[in-house]
């Protein structure tokens, strides 16, 4: 199994890559998948993030099979 | 709640009526229908936009509009509702999104159709490009509302 | 402020898409458009209607929408507005009221509309006579609406 | 010149007439018009009335050539 990683808009560009698949060793919140893909740094304050599509916080839980998702602030509408 | 999301431009008008008719005609049992229609302007900010690419976050976005709409059915127990938002590329004059509700009474339609795209606004994982002239930017943020409290930053609770 | 009484049926679709054509395309212009249509349901009370006969003061009609639309304009700046509203025969599934706002950001249009059927239905000279069955009766009052403010006797000041 | 009187609605029914036109000897309000056709009895709270086409009140003015309507609680829309 793994953690699947993706990436929208502004995001996307500057990450240079779509998703990615990360192994769950370790991990246990969104922050550590933030941590894996960005060399230990914290989650900024200026993205938001989803579990398995539903909006999550930097301390909320994920689970091996889990899709996370990183994104700026939403401007649809 | 009906949800679609359009990679071609569609009318507006002609989607109503078509909604309504089906599966009996709406608005005979349900008088009061309040809609809200968000249309690409041809300028922003005083300067011409060519187009706009709109990016979405595929089933997130119709789970978070689903859910936006049993929220707002708890404080605004409308009958029937629709929301149609557009994808891709889109050019000036193209219909962005399109909100309706309805209900026996105007007070619930009113207040379900707009904290519906004030929530639309501040959480369906929707981004837009813009294209001005050769340069192309994501927008930043959306503009405010009319008031509705919403949180900056949503957290699933 | 364009107001139309209509007596006869209108499709208010058809009147929307013709209203924002002229004289160019409102929508580009103004992103946000905020309406409101009331249909005259089958039923009211549990009690089916068979039709409505709707009396108003004609001239007094417009100058008072006028007036609506010049006080919402103060607190709620929309660019552009249209009230259509039927008199006469009416039967259900017709329009009753459509009511639509056009403005550049989406809270003029919502709070524009929103007032505008308000005060509409508190300040407006209409009286509604239902025919249910054999018998005919005036309607006393109109339901509340979403909790707007509004003197429950209008005075001039 | 004259005063002119409109009833509309339920109250065009009650009163019987659409419309009349009083003399305007002894009329200053609207409540005064509404004594003269109602054998001096005072403007009751369940009735609107208008002074050419604008909402007024029962103490409102009204002047020679005026129009002056009376009509139950609307009910449009």
């Amino acid at each position: 199994m793994s953690i699947h990683v993706r990436y929208f808009a502004s995001l996307r560009e500057t990450m240079g890559r779509i998703e990615e698949r990360l192994s769950p060793e370790g991990i246990v919140t969104v922050s550590d998948v933030w941590k894996v893909v960005h060399q230990g740094e914290a989650f900024p304050d200026h993205l938001l993030c989803a579990v398995n599509m539903a909006y999550a916080k930097p301390d909320s839980p994920v689970q091996d099979g889990d899709e996370v998702a990183f994104f700026p602030f939403v401007t649809g509408g | 709640m009906e949800i679609q999301l359009s990679e071609t431009p569609f009318d507006p008008y002609a989607l109503l009526r078509d909604f309504e008719r089906e599966p009996d005609h709406l608005r005979a049992h349900f008088g009061a229908a309040s809609l809200f229609i968000g249309t690409m302007r041809d300028f922003n900010e005083g300067e011409a936009v060519e187009s706009l690419w709109l990016e979405h976050y595929p089933r997130m976005t119709e789970h978070e509009l689903q859910r936006i709409a049993q929220e707002v059915q708890q404080s605004a127990p409308f009958k029937r509702g629709l929301i149609v938002h557009r994808v891709g590329h889109i050019v000036p004059g193209e219909t962005i999104v399109l909100i309706g509700t309805w209900s026996c009474h105007r007070a619930e339609a009113i207040t379900a159709t707009s904290r519906m795209i004030e929530a639309l606004k501040h959480r369906a994982p929707f981004w837009k490009k813009e294209q001005r002239g050769t340069k192309s930017h994501w927008v930043e943020s959306n503009t405010s509302g009319s008031g509705i409290n919403v949180a900056s930053k949503p957290v699933k609770t």
